[in-house]
C-alpha cells in the first residue's frame, strides 16, 4: 500500500483560503465545508424523512434553507436538498449520510463540485444587485435561491442581513471571485 | 419576462431554457408507433397567434420543467405548471 | 471670453466658474450649467451641420430632443460622438467638438449640397446611380459613405468600464417632473417600495424651468423639498442622471445611469454608466411633454428654436439667447415665453401669433393673425418676416425666435408594445393609447394633462390607484395650489410657402419632401418615414414626426389619426452601447473553466486552448522544441511507448442513481445499459428523436442501482438538459435521481504499455488485468483517498481513468508525474489526444457535427430495435438508411509526404471541381508521428465500399488537390489487442 | 417612367412636377390568374418574376398592411450566398446572381453593395468547418477566400486580436456578399410588378381561402372574396397562420429576431462581418449607422418586438469583437417574426390542395432570398415543377429523413 498523502488546494487554487476585505465588506473563500447532495427515491419521502429526522439532516422547504450541527441543508429542485456539513469531521460525506439513508435517497458526493465564498457586512443588497437579479433586501434570512452571477449559475444564501453565501462552479473560482471583487469595489 | 414558477414564484425567463410546443409530452411509443406518427410529433407545430403552451426549463434555477400558457402576440403568461404534473395527467409514466 | 448673454436668476451656482472649450476656443460657465446653455451664455447659437444640406444649426431645444446641438464630446479614446449639447453637463475642463463640418463649423465645404438641394429630393438617390451597374461600389457609394455620418469614434478601445445591475420596487416612476414628484410622494410616504428615475441631473422637470408658483413658493424650491423628503424615506430610491429606456415585458424596464457622465472622467473602479433592469410591480409614466415647431421657410436656422426651450434658457440658466427675441405660436404657452422674457428683462420685439382671438398681451407687440413666413442670417437668425393679418409683409430685426406649436405628450414609452396612440383634438396632440402596457399608467403632461395643477392630481391619483392595486393605502396627499390654465390652442402646422420649411431639421426632410412623397404615392405613415427618412435620426422624431403626419394629412385631405401614427421604439433616449454590453469585453466576455490540473501546467510552460469556457492543454513544450508538431509527436509517442497522462476533466460526468436507473438509460440511450454488470462500463450512443447521433461517451455501473455517465465537453450541459427532460416529462414516474458531477472529480487518463505499471505505484488495489479487466470500473483508494478508476480508452492504448476529488487534483497529476518518472510518464494535451483517437479511428467534434447518424459513423448496429429509445424510429426514415449514403472511413495521402487539410472534399479522379461531383468530405486531419504520415477520417458517399480506393481531396481555397487512398478508420491496433493487454 | 441621372436633372429644373406614383393602388378585380398573398419582398419578387419572366398575367398581391412591411422591411440588409449544404447553396448562388444585375432590371437603385463578408474564425475545429464551407460555396460556383489572422488584421485592425476571450484566428470572406437598401428592394419590385400590369393591392387581409374538392377557388379577404385559378402564399413570419386556413399545420415555429442600429458615425466598418464567438453581427449603412443582429429571443412570439436578455447578449458581442464601439449609442431597435422551421432552410412546395402554393420557413435566410425566392416561386406557379436551385425545399423532406440542416441542430427551430 502506497504510503503518501494526497494534499489538497482550494478552488482559488492556494494551500489556504483567501480573504478579501474591500469597504464595507468581506468576501471570505470557504473550504471547509463538505457537500452531497440528498434525493429521494420515487415514493419514499415518508422514508427520507424519518431519517433525515434521525440523522439530524434538516430538509428545508423550497427556496429555503436551514442551520444545523453537523448538518445544514438548502433546498436544490423537488424532493433533492443539498446537504452542508464540516470538512474537517464529514470528509466523506456521502459515507456518513449512507447509512442512515440506505435506499430511501440518492446521495452523491458535491463537496468538490463548487467553490463557495461567504461575504459579510452591512448593506448586501447593494453589492449583490450588480451581481444577480435576487432581491436579497426582501428575502428573508434563511432564502436560498439558484442565480447567474458572471454568466453563472450559482446557489446564494442569505444567512442573515450581514452574511451571505455563495456557491459557484469551482472551475469558475476564479471568475466569480473576480466578479464579487471586481463589484464590491465599484459600489464600495 | 417573468414566468410565475409554481414553487418558486416570479422569475426571469432568462433562467430558463425554451424548448418549444407542450405537444413534445406526447411522444409516441417507438415499438408500436410508425414513422409518420414520429415525423408529425416531432416536426409539426400548430404555432399558434395567441395562447400557446409550450415547455420551458428552469436551467438556472431548480431544474424543473415547466409548461407555461403564454400569449404569442401579446407574451401574457396565463398559466404556469410543472410539466411533471402535466405528463402524468395526460397519462405518461414509465 | 465672457458670458455676454448671461442674465440674472436661473438656477446655477454663480459661485464657481468652469473652464471648458468648444472647437479650441476657451469659455466660461457654471455648475449646473449644459454644455448647450454655457455655449448660448457666450454668445454662440452655431452648435452644428445638418445631415444632407450641411446648413448651419444651433440649438432647438433645452433637452434630449435635441436634434441639432450635436457635438463630439471629449478627446481621444473617451471622444463620444454626437453627443447632445442640452443635456451634457457642463464640467470643468470640458472639451467639445463640432462635426459634420469639414473644414470648420463657420466654413464647410459640403454646404455647397444646399445650393444643389433642388436635385437631392428625398429618394433622388433611388432613380439614379445605377450605370455603369460597378461603379456603384467604386463611385457613388465611396463618396456617398464619406459625406455621410454624424460624428466619429477614434477606433481606439473605450477605457472606461460599465456596470450592470437589478433593482426591485412595488413603482416605478419614470420622470421627476410635478407629476412624477407627487405620485412619488403619495407612493413613498405610503411605505411602497419607489424608485423615482429621472434623465436630468437635477429634479422637477419644467419647474425647474418655469416661474409660476406652487402654493406660495417657486415651482424649484417646492420641488426641492419634496426631493428632500423622498430622499429621507428608506423605501424610496431616487436616480437622477438615469434615464428609463425601455419597457419589456412583465414590469421590465431598462435604465442607464450616467454615473460619471458629468466628470471629467470617472473615479478609479467607478463605472462610466450602470444599466440596470428594474422589476417593477407597478409603473407609472410621468414623462412630460415636448414642445414641437410650426414649420416655415429656412426655419432652420441657429437662434430659432422652440418657445419652451427659449424660456427655460432664461429662467433655469440665466441665458437670453438672443438680445432681441420674437416668438411665433398658436397657443398660449407662446405667450407665457413672452411674459417670461420680459420679466427677465429680455427685449421682446414681437409675438407673431397665428391666432385671431385670445388675450392680448400687454406692453408687448402681439401680432395676431400674423404669419411668421422667411427668415435671415447666415451663420444665425437675422432677421424674419412676417405676414401681417392684413397681408403686409414686414422684416424684424431678431436674433432670436421662439416657436411653439403646440406641446406632444411624450408618449413613447407607452407604444413600446406596440399600442398606437390617440389623437385629443382640444390639445392638437396624441395621447398614449389604452394601456397594452400591463401596470403601467401614465399622469400628468405625458397624459395630455398640461397644466401644473392637473400634473399634481393626477400624479397622486395615478399613485393611489397603483397603491391599491397592490393592497397598500395611500395617505391624503396636500398638494400645493399650481396654475391650472386650460389648453389654448388652434393647430396651424406649417405656413405655405414654395421654398424648403423645414420638419426633420437633421436629417433636412422638408414640407417639399413630404409633398413629393404624396406625389409619388408614398403616403402610408411608414412609406413616409423610410422614403423621406423623417424621424429617422438621433431624435427619433421627437419634434418632427406629428409636424410630419400633420402635413401628410393636409396632402391627402384625412385627418392626422387616419393618416397614421408613429410607434416609437426602444430605447426613449439613445445608449452606450458600452453601457448595454457591461462587463462582458475582453477577457471577461465568458468566464473561465480551470481543470485540475491547470496550475501544474502553467508551472509546466503549457500552451492552453479553448474549449467552450474551459482551457485545456493543448501541448505541453518541452525545451528545445521550435514547434508545436514537435511537443505534440513526442507526447504522441511516448504514450504509445510506454505512458502519457491526460487531464479529462471536462468531460460531462452525470450521476444517475434510482431503482429505474438501468431501464431509463436503455430510453435515452440508442444500445442498452440495463443489462450491464455491476463494476463494468459500456461506451454508448446518445440519439436525438430526429435520429441524429446528439451524443456518446462512457456509462459506467458502480452498483445496483447506481451509474456514472460521461458525455462529451461539449454537450455536458445540454445532455444533462435532455435527461432532465425524459426524467421528468416523458417517463415521470421513474425512479430516476440525477445529478452532474462534473466538476467534483479531477480525472486523468493514464494511457499507454506502462500505465497499469505507474498506477499500480498509486492505487492502493490489486489492478492487473485479472483484478481489474478492460472495461472494469469501481471505487479504489489513492494513498487511502477515496477514488474511481474505469479502464477504458480513448487512445487505443491500454489505458484507464482514474478520478480524486477535485481539490486533490492538482496533487495527483504531481504524484503521477513522480511516479511515472521511471517510465519517462508526459502529459500530453487535446492535439496528442485528437492524433491518437484518429490513429484510433474515434469519432469527436468534428464527426459528432449534428447531421450524422450511427449508420453514417459506421456504428448502425449500436441502435437496438428491440427497445424504444429516443431517436431508434426516426433513424429509420430512407433518406438516412441509403445504402449509398455517407460513411465515415480512414484516408491517407498516396505519397507519404504530401499534406491534407480538413475540410477538403472528396472528389473522384478525373471529375471536374463541380457540387455534382462531389463525394464527401475530410472531417478530421493529423500527422500521426506513429505512422510517418498525414492520416484523416471523413464521411464518403457509399464509403464502407469503397475501401482501398483512390480519389482526390481537393482544398479549392488553397488550390490544393492531393491524391488519397481510402481506407479504414482504424490506423493502428484494429484487433484491439493493446487495450486490452 | 424610366428613372435615371437625366430625368432627375430634368425635373430639378422643372420642380419635380413630372413624378407620377410608384405604384397604383387598383380596386381588387373580381378574380385573377394568380394571387399572391403576402406584400412583402418575396411576394413582390415573385409577381414581378411571373409577369416579366414567365410572361404571365392577370396578377394580383394580397397585402394586409402596407407594401414591404414584412420582414423586408425590418431586417440587417445583409445578402451573401455562403451556405455549406448542396440543398441551399446553388439556390443562394442563384439569389446573389439576380442581386448583381437587379437594379438594372428593374429600374430602381436598391444598393446592391458587395463590400464583402467575413465570418471570423476562433477555433480550429472552426477553420476546419470554414474550410468544408469554403470549398462547398466555390463547388457550386460562389466565390470564398479563407483569410488568416494577419489578413483580418490588416482589414479591421480595431477587432480585439490582443486581450479577446476568444483569439480571431482568420475567417471565411465571401467578396461578393454585401448588403442591400432593404426598403427599395421591396419597392423596387412592387414599381416593376406594377408597370407590368400586377395588380398590388394593399390593406387587404386574407381571412379564408375557399377550397373544394381538393382545389382552390380564391381566397376570402377583408375587401370581399377574390377568385383565382393559383393561390401561392409568401407571409413568412405568418405562415401558420395563413395555412391554417387550408388546414394544413407547418413545420415551423414564429420567433422574434431583433434587429439595432447605432446613431449615425462616420465611416468605420467597410463590409460585413459575424463574431464566430458570440451572437453578433454587423455592418455600417450607407447613412452611418451601424446595423447589426444576433440570435433570436428563442421563444415562439408574433409581437414584432423582443425583450433585454438579447439586446445585452448581442451588444455584450459587440463590445468583445470591438471595444471600441462602447461609446457610440444604440439609437433604435425593432424585431420581425421569422418562419423559423425545423431544419433552418426554407420550403417552396406545392400544397396537396390543388393550385395552392407555399413559400415560407426562411429563418433568417429570407431577405438575401428574396429575389431567387420570387424567380423560384414563380417558376414554380407558372410551370407546376420546381425551379432547379429550389427542388430540395420540398415539404416531404421531413417525412424522408432528407433535412437541409446547417447548423446541425435538428428539429429545434430556436436554435437554427
Amino acid at each position: 500500500m502506497p504510503d503518501f498523502i494526497l494534499t489538497p488546494i482550494t478552488a482559488l487554487g492556494h494551500a489556504t483560503p483567501e480573504v478579501d476585505i474591500i469597504g464595507p465588506w468581506t468576501i471570505t473563500e470557504r473550504a471547509d465545508v463538505a457537500l452531497a447532495s440528498l434525493a429521494v427515491r420515487r415514493g419514499r419521502l415518508g422514508d427520507l424523512q424519518a431519517a433525515a429526522a434521525g440523522a439530524g439532516v434538516p430538509l428545508p422547504a423550497a427556496g429555503a434553507a436551514a442551520q444545523g450541527m453537523p448538518y445544514s441543508s438548502f433546498w436544490m429542485t423537488p424532493e433533492m436538498w443539498m446537504v452542508e456539513a464540516p470538512f474537517a469531521s464529514h470528509e466523506d460525506i456521502r459515507a456518513h449520510l449512507l447509512p442512515a439513508f440506505g435506499d430511501a435517497a440518492s446521495i452523491t458526493e458535491q463537496t468538490d463540485a463548487w467553490v463557495r465564498f461567504d461575504l459579510a457586512g452591512a448593506d448586501l443588497p447593494r453589492l449583490f444587485e450588480r451581481l444577480c437579479n435576487f432581491d436579497l433586501a426582501k428575502a428573508p434570512a434563511g432564502a436560498a435561491t439558484r442565480t447567474v452571477m458572471e454568466h453563472l449559475g450559482c446557489y446564494l444564501i442569505k444567512r442573515t442581513d450581514s452574511l451571505v453565501t455563495v456557491y459557484g462552479p469551482r472551475s469558475s473560482a476564479q471568475s466569480l471571485h473576480h466578479a464579487l471583487v471586481v463589484a464590491a469595489q465599484s459600489v464600495l | 419576462m417573468i414566468i410565475h414558477h409554481p414553487i418558486l414564484g416570479p422569475r426571469d425567463a432568462q433562467e430558463f431554457v425554451y424548448l418549444g410546443d407542450a405537444s413534445l409530452i406526447g411522444r409516441p411509443d417507438g415499438l408500436t408507433a410508425s414513422i409518420e406518427d414520429f415525423h408529425n410529433y416531432t416536426y409539426l407545430r400548430d404555432n399558434p397567434a395567441g395562447a400557446h403552451r409550450e415547455l420551458w426549463y428552469h436551467e438556472q434555477g431548480d431544474r424543473s420543467w415547466l409548461v407555461v400558457t403564454r400569449n404569442t402576440l401579446t407574451h401574457e403568461i396565463l398559466q404556469v405548471e410543472l410539466a411533471r404534473d402535466v405528463a402524468r395527467a395526460e397519462g405518461r409514466s414509465k | 471670453m465672457s458670458q455676454s448673454n448671461r442674465i440674472s436668476g436661473g438656477l446655477i451656482d454663480r459661485s464657481r466658474t468652469l473652464r471648458f472649450h468648444f472647437d479650441g476656443l476657451p469659455y466660461l460657465g457654471h455648475p449646473g450649467d449644459t454644455l448647450a446653455s454655457a455655449l448660448l451664455a457666450n454668445g454662440v447659437r452655431l452648435m452644428g451641420r445638418s445631415f444632407k444640406y450641411h446648413r448651419p444649426r444651433g440649438p432647438i431645444s433645452a433637452g434630449s430632443e435635441e436634434p441639432n446641438a450635436l457635438v463630439e464630446l471629449r478627446s481621444g479614446a473617451r471622444q463620444e460622438p454626437n453627443t447632445r449639447a442640452t443635456v451634457a453637463e457642463l464640467f470643468d475642463g470640458l472639451t467639445a467638438q463640432s462635426q459634420t463640418r469639414w473644414p470648420s463649423l463657420k466654413f464647410d465645404a459640403l454646404a455647397i449640397n444646399d445650393r444643389f438641394n433642388s436635385f437631392l429630393t428625398a429618394g433622388f438617390y433611388y432613380k439614379t446611380f445605377m450605370w455603369p451597374a460597378s461603379f456603384w461600389e467604386k463611385v457613388y457609394e465611396p463618396i456617398i459613405r464619406r459625406a455621410a455620418g454624424l460624428g466619429s469614434l477614434t477606433k481606439l478601445e473605450d477605457p472606461d468600464s460599465y456596470d450592470k445591475g437589478f433593482l426591485h420596487c412595488d413603482i416605478l416612476i419614470i420622470g421627476a417632473g410635478p407629476a412624477g414628484l407627487s405620485a412619488a410622494l403619495t407612493a413613498g410616504r405610503s411605505g411602497a417600495r419607489v424608485i423615482l428615475a429621472d434623465e436630468d441631473f437635477r429634479m422637477g422637470g419644467r419647474l425647474n424651468a418655469e416661474t409660476f408658483e406652487l402654493g406660495d413658493q417657486a415651482g424649484f424650491v417646492w420641488a426641492d423639498a419634496a426631493v428632500a423628503e423622498l430622499s429621507s424615506l428608506p423605501n424610496v430610491r431616487l436616480m437622477t442622471r438615469t434615464t428609463v429606456v425601455g419597457a419589456f415585458d412583465h414590469g421590465i424596464y431598462g435604465a442607464v445611469e450616467r454615473v460619471s457622465d458629468h466628470l471629467i472622467e470617472p473615479a478609479p473602479g467607478k463605472p462610466r454608466q450602470t444599466f440596470w433592469r428594474i422589476y417593477s410591480q407597478r409603473a407609472i409614466l410621468t414623462g412630460g411633454a415636448t414642445e414641437r415647431p410650426i414649420a416655415f421657410e429656412n426655419n432652420d436656422r441657429p437662434g430659432i428654436m422652440l418657445a419652451g426651450s427659449l424660456r427655460a434658457y432664461a429662467n433655469r440658466w440665466g441665458v437670453a439667447v438672443g438680445e432681441r427675441t420674437a416668438i411665433f405660436t398658436n397657443n398660449d404657452d407662446g405667450l407665457r415665453t413672452a411674459r417670461d422674457l420680459q420679466a427677465k428683462g429680455v427685449d421682446v420685439v414681437a409675438v407673431i401669433d397665428s391666432r385671431d382671438g385670445g388675450e392680448l398681451l400687454p406692453g408687448i407687440r402681439h401680432l395676431r393673425g400674423a404669419e411668421v413666413i422667411d427668415s435671415a442670417g447666415r451663420l444665425g437668425l437675422s432677421s424674419i418676416t412676417v405676414r401681417h393679418a392684413n397681408g403686409k409683409t414686414e422684416v424684424i430685426k431678431a436674433t432670436a425666435l421662439g416657436v411653439s406649436g403646440g406641446w406632444n405628450p411624450n408618449v413613447n414609452i407607452t407604444s413600446h408594445h406596440r399600442s398606437r396612440p390617440i389623437w385629443r383634438d382640444d390639445i392638437a396632440a396624441f395621447v398614449p393609447g389604452s394601456g397594452e402596457i400591463a401596470n403601467l399608467s401614465v399622469a400628468g403632461a405625458a397624459a395630455g394633462t398640461l397644466s401644473t395643477h392637473g400634473a399634481l392630481v393626477t400624479g397622486d391619483e395615478v399613485a393611489r390607484t397603483a397603491l391599491a392595486s397592490l393592497g397598500l393605502t395611500a395617505t391624503a396627499a396636500n398638494l400645493p395650489k399650481a396654475e391650472d390654465a386650460p389648453v389654448r390652442i388652434t393647430p396651424m402646422w406649417y405656413v405655405k410657402g414654395s421654398n424648403r420649411a423645414w420638419i426633420d431639421p437633421q436629417n433636412d426632410v422638408t414640407v417639399k419632401d413630404i409633398k413629393l412623397a404624396h406625389q409619388e404615392n408614398f403616403t402610408s405613415v411608414e412609406h413616409l418615414k423610410r422614403y423621406t427618412t423623417l424621424g429617422m435620426a438621433t431624435d427619433q422624431g421627437k419634434t418632427s414626426n406629428v409636424l410630419g403626419l400633420a402635413v401628410m394629412a393636409g396632402l391627402t385631405g384625412k385627418s392626422i389619426p387616419d393618416t397614421g401614427t408613429t410607434v416609437y421604439r426602444p430605447p426613449y433616449t439613445p445608449v452606450a452601447l458600452g453601457a448595454l454590453g457591461g462587463r462582458g469585453r475582453g477577457q471577461e466576455f465568458k468566464p473561465f473553466r480551470l481543470t485540475p490540473s491547470h496550475k501544474w501546467a502553467q508551472e509546466q510552460g503549457a500552451v492552453f486552448v479553448e474549449v467552450g469556457y474551459w482551457l485545456r492543454t493543448q501541448w505541453l513544450p518541452k525545451a528545445g522544441e521550435t514547434t508545436w508538431r514537435q511537443s505534440v509527436d513526442r507526447e504522441v509517442l511516448a504514450t504509445r511507448k510506454s505512458v502519457g497522462i491526460c487531464d479529462v476533466t471536462t468531460l460531462g460526468k452525470i450521476d444517475i442513481q434510482g431503482t429505474d436507473a438501468g431501464a431509463f438509460l436503455d430510453k435515452v440511450y440508442a444500445n442498452t445499459f440495463s443489462t450491464l454488470a455491476v463494476g463494468k462500463c459500456r461506451y454508448g450512443l446518445m440519439l436525438r428523436e430526429d435520429g441524429m447521433v446528439f451524443d456518446d461517451g462512457t456509462t459506467a455501473r458502480m452498483g445496483q442501482n447506481e451509474y456514472v455517465t460521461t458525455t462529451t465537453t461539449a454537450n455536458a450541459v445540454t445532455v444533462f438538459r435532455h435527461l432532465e427532460f425524459c426524467r421528468q416529462v416523458l417517463w415521470p414516474d421513474m425512479d430516476v435521481q440525477l445529478i452532474s458531477t462534473t466538476e467534483a472529480w479531477a480525472q486523468f487518463s493514464v494511457a499507454g504499455p506502462n500505465a497499469r505499471k505507474l498506477l499500480q505505484k498509486v492505487v492502493d488495489q490489486d489492478i492487473s488485468d485479472a483484478a481489474f479487466p478492460y472495461m472494469g470500473a469501481g471505487n479504489i483508494t489513492v494513498g487511502g483517498l477515496r477514488a474511481r478508476l474505469f479502464r477504458i480508452s480513448f487512445s487505443g492504448e491500454l489505458a484507464y481513468e482514474i478520478a480524486v476529488p477535485t481539490r486533490y487534483g492538482d496533487a495527483m497529476i504531481r504524484k503521477l508525474m513522480e511516479a511515472g518518472a521511471e517510465f519517462d510518464a508526459v502529459v500530453y494535451g487535446t492535439e496528442a489526444l485528437g492524433v491518437m483517437r484518429i490513429e484510433k479511428g474515434h469519432v469527436a467534434g468534428n464527426e459528432l457535427n449534428g447531421t450524422s447518424t450511427a449508420l453514417n459513423m459506421g456504428l448502425g448496429k449500436m441502435v437496438s430495435r428491440k427497445k424504444d429509445s429516443i431517436g431508434m424510429v426516426l433513424s429509420q426514415r430512407e433518406g438516412m438508411t441509403r445504402d449509398d449514403g455517407l460513411r465515415l472511413v480512414g484516408v491517407k495521402p498516396v505519397n507519404p509526404a504530401a499534406e491534407l487539410k480538413a475540410g477538403s472534399h472528396f472528389l473522384k479522379t478525373g471529375v471536374a471541381a463541380k457540387a455534382e461531383n462531389d463525394d464527401g468530405w475530410l472531417t478530421s486531419l493529423v500527422y500521426s508521428p506513429h505512422l510517418g504520415h498525414y492520416i484523416a477520417l471523413g464521411y464518403l458517399k457509399d464509403g464502407s465500399n469503397r475501401i482501398g480506393e483512390k480519389m482526390r481531396a481537393v482544398n479549392l481555397l488553397a488550390g490544393t488537390d492531393t491524391e488519397i487512398e481510402i481506407v479504414s478508420p482504424h490506423f493502428i491496433d484494429p484487433e484491439g489487442e493493446r487495450l486490452r493487454a | 417612367m424610366r428613372y435615371s441621372g437625366f430625368r432627375i436633372l430634368k425635373e430639378a429644373l422643372t420642380g419635380h412636377k413630372g413624378w407620377g406614383h410608384a405604384w397604383r393602388d387598383p380596386e381588387p378585380q373580381a378574380s385573377y390568374d394568380y394571387i399572391i398573398i403576402g406584400g412583402g419582398g418575396h411576394g413582390l419578387a415573385t409577381a414581378y418574376y411571373l409577369a416579366k419572366e414567365f410572361k404571365q398575367a392577370r396578377i394580383a398581391v394580397l397585402e394586409k398592411g402596407y407594401l414591404g412591411g414584412g420582414n423586408v422591411g425590418r431586417n440587417t440588409t445583409i445578402i451573401r450566398s455562403n451556405y455549406l449544404l448542396d440543398g441551399n447553396e446553388p439556390f443562394y448562388e442563384f439569389s446573389l446572381k439576380l442581386w448583381e444585375g437587379l437594379e438594372q432590371d428593374f429600374n430602381y437603385n436598391a444598393m446592391v453593395s458587395q463590400r464583402g463578408i467575413i465570418n471570423l474564425i476562433h477555433t480550429d475545429a472552426a477553420r476546419d468547418a470554414a474550410t468544408r464551407r469554403g470549398n462547398a460555396m466555390i463547388l457550386n460556383g460562389a466565390d470564398a477566400e479563407l483569410l488568416n489572422r494577419d489578413q483580418v488584421r490588416a482589414m479591421y485592425p480595431f477587432l480585439n486580436f490582443d486581450n479577446a476571450r476568444f483569439p480571431i484566428k482568420g475567417a471565411l470572406m465571401q467578396r461578393r456578399g454585401g448588403t442591400v437598401r432593404h426598403d427599395a428592394v421591396a419597392w423596387g419590385y412592387a414599381r416593376g410588378a406594377d408597370g407590368l400590369g400586377v395588380d398590388l393591392i394593399q390593406n387587404c387581409e386574407v381571412t379564408g381561402m375557399r377550397i373544394e374538392n381538393g382545389k382552390i377557388l380564391g381566397v376570402e379577404t377583408s375587401r370581399g372574396f377574390i377568385g383565382a385559378k393559383k393561390v401561392g402564399v409568401a407571409v413568412a413570419g405568418s405562415s401558420s397562420k395563413v395555412m391554417a386556413h387550408a388546414g394544413m399545420r407547418l413545420p415551423m415555429e414564429s420567433h422574434v429576431l431583433q434587429a439595432f442600429v447605432s446613431e449615425g458615425l462616420k465611416p468605420l466598418i467597410d463590409g460585413v462581418m459575424t463574431f464566430g464567438a458570440g451572437h453578433f453581427y454587423v455592418s455600417q449603412s450607407d447613412k452611418g449607422g451601424l446595423v447589426f443582429g444576433g440570435d433570436i429571443d428563442g421563444y415562439n412570439s408574433y409581437a414584432q418586438r423582443g425583450n433585454l436578455p438579447v439586446v445585452e447578449d448581442v451588444i455584450e458581442g459587440g463590445m468583445a469583437l470591438m471595444p471600441m464601439i462602447g461609446r457610440a449609442r444604440l439609437l433604435r431597435t425593432w424585431g420581425g417574426i421569422m418562419d423559423m422551421s425545423m431544419d433552418g432552410s426554407p420550403i417552396i412546395d406545392k400544397t396537396h390542395i390543388d393550385g395552392l402554393y407555399f413559400n415560407g420557413g426562411w429563418c433568417y435566410g429570407g431577405f438575401k432570398a428574396t429575389p431567387a425566392s420570387g424567380w423560384c416561386f414563380a417558376h414554380l406557379l407558372a410551370k407546376d415543377e420546381p425551379h432547379v436551385t429550389a427542388k430540395a425545399y420540398r415539404f416531404d423532406r421531413f417525412l424522408k429523413g432528407l433535412m437541409i440542416d446547417e447548423k446541425g441542430q435538428g428539429a429545434q427551430p430556436n436554435l437554427h
